[in-house]
């Protein structure tokens, strides 16, 4: 098992005939990911690297019976590409896309909320059950199969951080990243639950940084409800106050969202946490 | 992106929100002008700058004649507060406060949605209210499919006011503070604070409001009020080339390819002893004209003695990112020594292609911050 | 509340709806400077009644020379469409059309939302396309809380259009048109057809609008578009005394409390085999001032030969109901049989105090509906 | 047991400090209905009829846990009263208002319907459990404790047949008045089922109208689903197309809805239809 997507994933990829969307599709198809079709307005029939072509999602849907998809289209279009997934009933909704306004996301969620969906991102990597499947922009080949779960609001920091596990032969079950933005869907919380129920999984290694206070309740949340070990790492310490650091979201605003508090919060309640990203493979072993 | 309270007291007018009669206004003389016109005895004099705290640096005076205006408006037009030079002062009218409150929206990350916050205390530094009597704030969240209807509004106001007529007032304040909100895509926009007159009216004496970046390029009129300072500007060009860039002022320049692994070579700096100088994230791909840009970023900054490169070869494979460093360095000549660590994708023959060249060349993060820290002793 | 064709365009266009050019006419000569400013060779004329089947009826005309053109204007104004004399004419353009489509939005009882419905069978009548055959009639229910996004309206569009050009055309006019449906309580906004032209232009060349009369109070500048026939201006003057009244021309006149029981009281006189002068709700109370309005407007009807009065004490007792009863004939002088059935709380008391007046007085409906059947005879 | 509302319902009267409200609330409490507040903005603290007012619903429930309310509000205010309830948790919102604009009516139940509430009207004279609760406008005296259920878009044709129900000696199990307008919230479908389902009902009798296609849809419905016997009255054979008979949603349009239609729907599936309303007790006495 994996969480969120397996083998049995059926994706449809949204803005298939623009330049990412073609270019990441013919990736995540070659690492075997059960993509059934792309999204194009008006380009309904064409192929893009043999895989069908549909003017909607819900016609995508109709055909195909697709219940994930990913977003590929410009920042301007995320919201409505978000919503058209989400009501013609894809259950989980991966949005690539960076810089997207976030009151269009906070709109775009409350939707897809309502219809029972499930939303990765805005502007992440996406997630990847090695092996198995890839639905996002995840570089596959320093991924392994394995029992780790990882959880991330970082890309090229997962990477580090999956590669040196990959490197100390722990593999992962799924490696999510949840994105970059103030506002995105999927989060710790969650994400931590889900990996508590997951019998494949036997610990978790959660990357956060500065910014907001989800750090600080994921803690919390792990104390009441995750027995599995956990491993942090926290960018961002030398971040200056009110200075954004590439995410929209790893901003200290009003003093808060430091990284000291966020790691102060996890070895409060006895998580461990990573001065160097390589530490993390050692800090899990340790505990397992 | 900030703007200055009298701009926010302009957008705060058109949506029919009460504010104090003020003009904005450049040099003494002006000020006197405006005192002239506002016709009132009494007047406050704000300096308008992008940062807190003015009050208590000074920047906000009441005046009770001319001689007393001009003193002032002398006074704080060129002062300095907190790095920003004062340009432009508010002349306002000074109005008959029975009592002050907080209101803002802000955009909630947990709940993922805008909330609502209010409080009884206002005119004070609201994170401190936070802090201390956290009771004090009352806070909703709003359900963006169906705004702040009228009940919810009300509801909102009682919590600041008995009076029912006073609940209507403060109810339509919400209302249509919470519209310009959402058409402006702000992400914060903040009355503290909101009055109650000894008259019975209702009005925002200050008006604080901050915008989206992400959603300036659908409005275009906030984004002409953008006035970045020297550092902003820097770190705009750098993204308009598709980097992000902050200035930190330490020794080691770093280059780094994603937000999260340059939060992390910054954070490694300093663990191991030396002192960023700046964090740079130059994203996904590392075609050369991009490492040239990024690099001239880099060597501009003269406290620079080291420049650290990590990347991480994911989508685009090490050895691709090498020769598109090397193609970038035949075109820069720099004395300044350059570590490099390269990893993942192919990373074995992406380091072996840089073999040979003056480059420091590490396979850890950690080995390739100690080479840096040494550089720079 | 209906509007005409060239009202409803005129608000289509306010919405930036693509129309036809056309201006409205009161007379022939009006007509031909119409003609003359829209200076095009072809144009049509089309009747202005508040009713359908117009082209069936002969008011719908193409002209080409302003001699054709005077004729068919002075055929169709004065014309007589379905009990509708027309007094205005619409000159417009006659448009090019490669193909027809039926676009219109309304409420949707079952789904209790609005819904967007759709076909390739424009300019026909749709009541005949969803019977004959309803597959060819898209709908698409609208969740209000988000209205119709770009994805909806391209979604639609595509059941219409293949060309992604005109996919992007029909779905800014669905979006507009909903924008129109909602802003303004329309219950129905319909364009039939809506038209490909040969320049491949989407363009409205009939426009149908009715509105929600629940709504009216908040479209000021819409009510002033009502043009009541003389039947509804009696229904309205009722109305506005708190009664519903329709005339239905048989001659026995039915006062009610209550829709659903007057409704039942004159199918019982039907089933009795009499017939039914009105259907008349009085509503809930009883008071004398009421009935005496009521019985007024009920006698104004000359073919009335009895009236039945079938009162259902509810909250308003029987009792209350006969006083209130005997107070009014007092003012009341007719020659006219009247049969009253009272029924419900207390109503033994309310029929003896009926007894011993000129009232035929029942106890059931069917006791009650065969009086006043016999009466009439 | 009934349908709906029993002794165990807390109702909240909005808008009790009005004519309308504060004389129906009082009607409601001599009957033995559980009347825990009232709401009235800026009244907060008055009592009318000993029933405390406050300023908001989310207040009244929070004070007494009120799960049901009622509404007497002007139709321009209708539509945010019933949003009001269904936010502060209110589960069944009953509005007797009548005059709602129907898009108003839309807005609301959709709302209603995302915060898992149900809506009874508007424009309705509400629903009674007889001897239990009464929530509404309805003349509680006519009505008996029994285990005949009554649906009906009407009012006081429903007082009728309950009138010839009760006389005959068939007390209600609970008597439902949907409401008169297009767009209103619980129907035929829904109360059916709950009748059906409601061990204490034994009979149901349904009294439908000219305009839209309900009764159809519910004589279809009777005939996939319903065990018990049911009864139908229609009115409005006499109604002219295109005229409205007092309930805004009593019309004939573009000729469908007419009470034929409906008559002749009940009938193929084998539901008595009574010519007259009097004729309610015996049909459903011949077949229980």
């Amino acid at each position: 098992m994996s969480i969120l997507i397996d083998k049995k994933s059926r994706l449809v990829v949204q803005g298939i005939t623009g330049r990412d969307g073609g270019f990441h599709a013919s990736k995540m198809k070659a690492y075997g990911t059960n993509i059934v079709g792309g999204t194009s307005p008006g380009k309904a029939g064409a192929l893009v690297d043999n895989i069908p072509v549909f003017n909607t999602v819900r016609d995508a849907v109709r055909e195909t019976e697709a219940d994930t998809s990913v977003i590929f289209v410009p920042a301007p279009f995320a919201k409505d590409a978000m919503m058209e997934a989400a009501d013609a009933g894809i259950r989980l909704i991966v949005c690539i896309t960076e810089g997207v306004p976030t009151l269009d996301v906070v709109e775009a969620y409350s939707y897809i909320r309502r219809k029972g969906a499930r939303l990765i991102g805005p502007n992440c990597p996406g997630l990847i059950s090695p092996g198995r499947s890839m639905v996002g922009i995840m570089p596959t080949m320093i991924f392994r199969e394995g029992s780790t779960g990882v959880i991330s609001r970082s890309g090229t920091l997962t990477y580090e951080v999956v590669y040196n596990l990959t490197e100390h032969g722990m593999g992962q079950s799924t490696a999510v990243g949840v994105g970059g933005d103030p506002v995105v869907g999927l989060y710790y919380k969650e994400l931590l639950e889900m990996f508590e129920n997951d019998p494949e999984t036997d610990s978790i290694a959660l990357i956060g940084e500065i910014g907001g206070d989800a750090e600080e309740r994921a803690a919390a949340y792990i104390r009441d409800h995750i027995t599995k070990p956990v491993a942090v790492f926290i960018a961002g310490q030398q971040a200056p106050p009110g200075k954004q650091m590439g995410h929209a979201g790893a901003i200290i605003s009003s003093g808060s969202g430091t990284a000291a508090e966020k790691i102060a919060a996890f070895e409060a309640v006895g998580v461990p946490v990573a001065r160097e990203p390589s530490q993390i493979p050692a800090l899990l072993k340790g505990r397992r | 992106m900030k703007i200055h309270e009298y701009q926010a007291k302009e957008i705060f007018a058109n949506y029919g929100l009460p504010v104090d009669k003020s003009s904005v206004c450049r040099t003494v003389d002006d000020a006197v002008k405006a005192y002239e016109q506002l016709d009132v005895q009494k007047v406050i004099v704000k300096a308008q700058v992008h940062t807190g705290g003015r009050g208590k640096a000074g920047g906000v005076k009441l005046a009770s004649d001319e001689i007393e205006l001009r003193r002032h408006a002398a006074a704080i037009l060129g002062m300095d507060i907190k790095g920003f030079t004062v340009d432009r002062i508010l002349i306002g009218e000074a109005v008959d406060i029975d009592k002050e409150y907080y209101v803002s929206y802000v955009i909630d990350r947990s709940s993922k949605s805008t909330i609502l916050m209010l409080s009884k205390e206002g005119g004070m530094d609201i994170e401190e209210v936070a802090r201390t009597a956290p009771e004090k704030i009352h806070k909703f969240v709003i359900d963006p499919s169906i705004g702040i209807p009228d009940y919810l509004a009300r509801e909102a106001a009682f919590k600041l006011f008995n009076d029912i007529k006073l609940v209507r007032q403060a109810a339509v304040i919400f209302q249509k503070l919470y519209k310009l909100f959402v058409e402006s895509d702000a992400s914060l926009a903040e009355i503290n604070p909101l009055v109650l007159t000894r008259e019975g009216r209702i009005m925002a004496i200050d008006a604080k409001m901050t915008f989206d970046d992400n959603a300036l390029y659908r409005h275009t009129k906030i984004a002409a009020l953008n006035e970045p300072t020297e550092e902003e500007k820097k770190e705009q060009s750098a993204k308009s080339k598709g980097f992000s860039y902050v200035h930190l002022g330490g020794e080691i320049g770093c280059m780094v390819n994603g937000a999260g692994l340059a939060m992390a070579t910054m954070d490694m700096i300093k663990l191991y002893g030396g002192n960023p100088a700046n964090f740079l994230d130059i994203g996904g791909s590392s075609n050369p004209t991009k490492v040239i840009e990024a690099m001239k970023l880099l060597l501009s900054d003269k406290n620079v003695k080291v420049v650290l490169i990590n990347i991480f070869g994911g989508i685009t494979r090490c050895d691709d990112v090498a020769s598109g460093l090397l193609e970038a360095f035949r075109q820069i000549k720099t004395e300044i020594p350059i570590v490099i660590r390269l990893t993942g994708t192919n990373e074995k023959e992406g380091r072996a292609m840089l073999q040979g060249t003056p480059f420091h060349v590490a396979g850890t993060m950690g080995e390739a911050t100690e080479k840096a820290v040494a550089l720079t002793r």
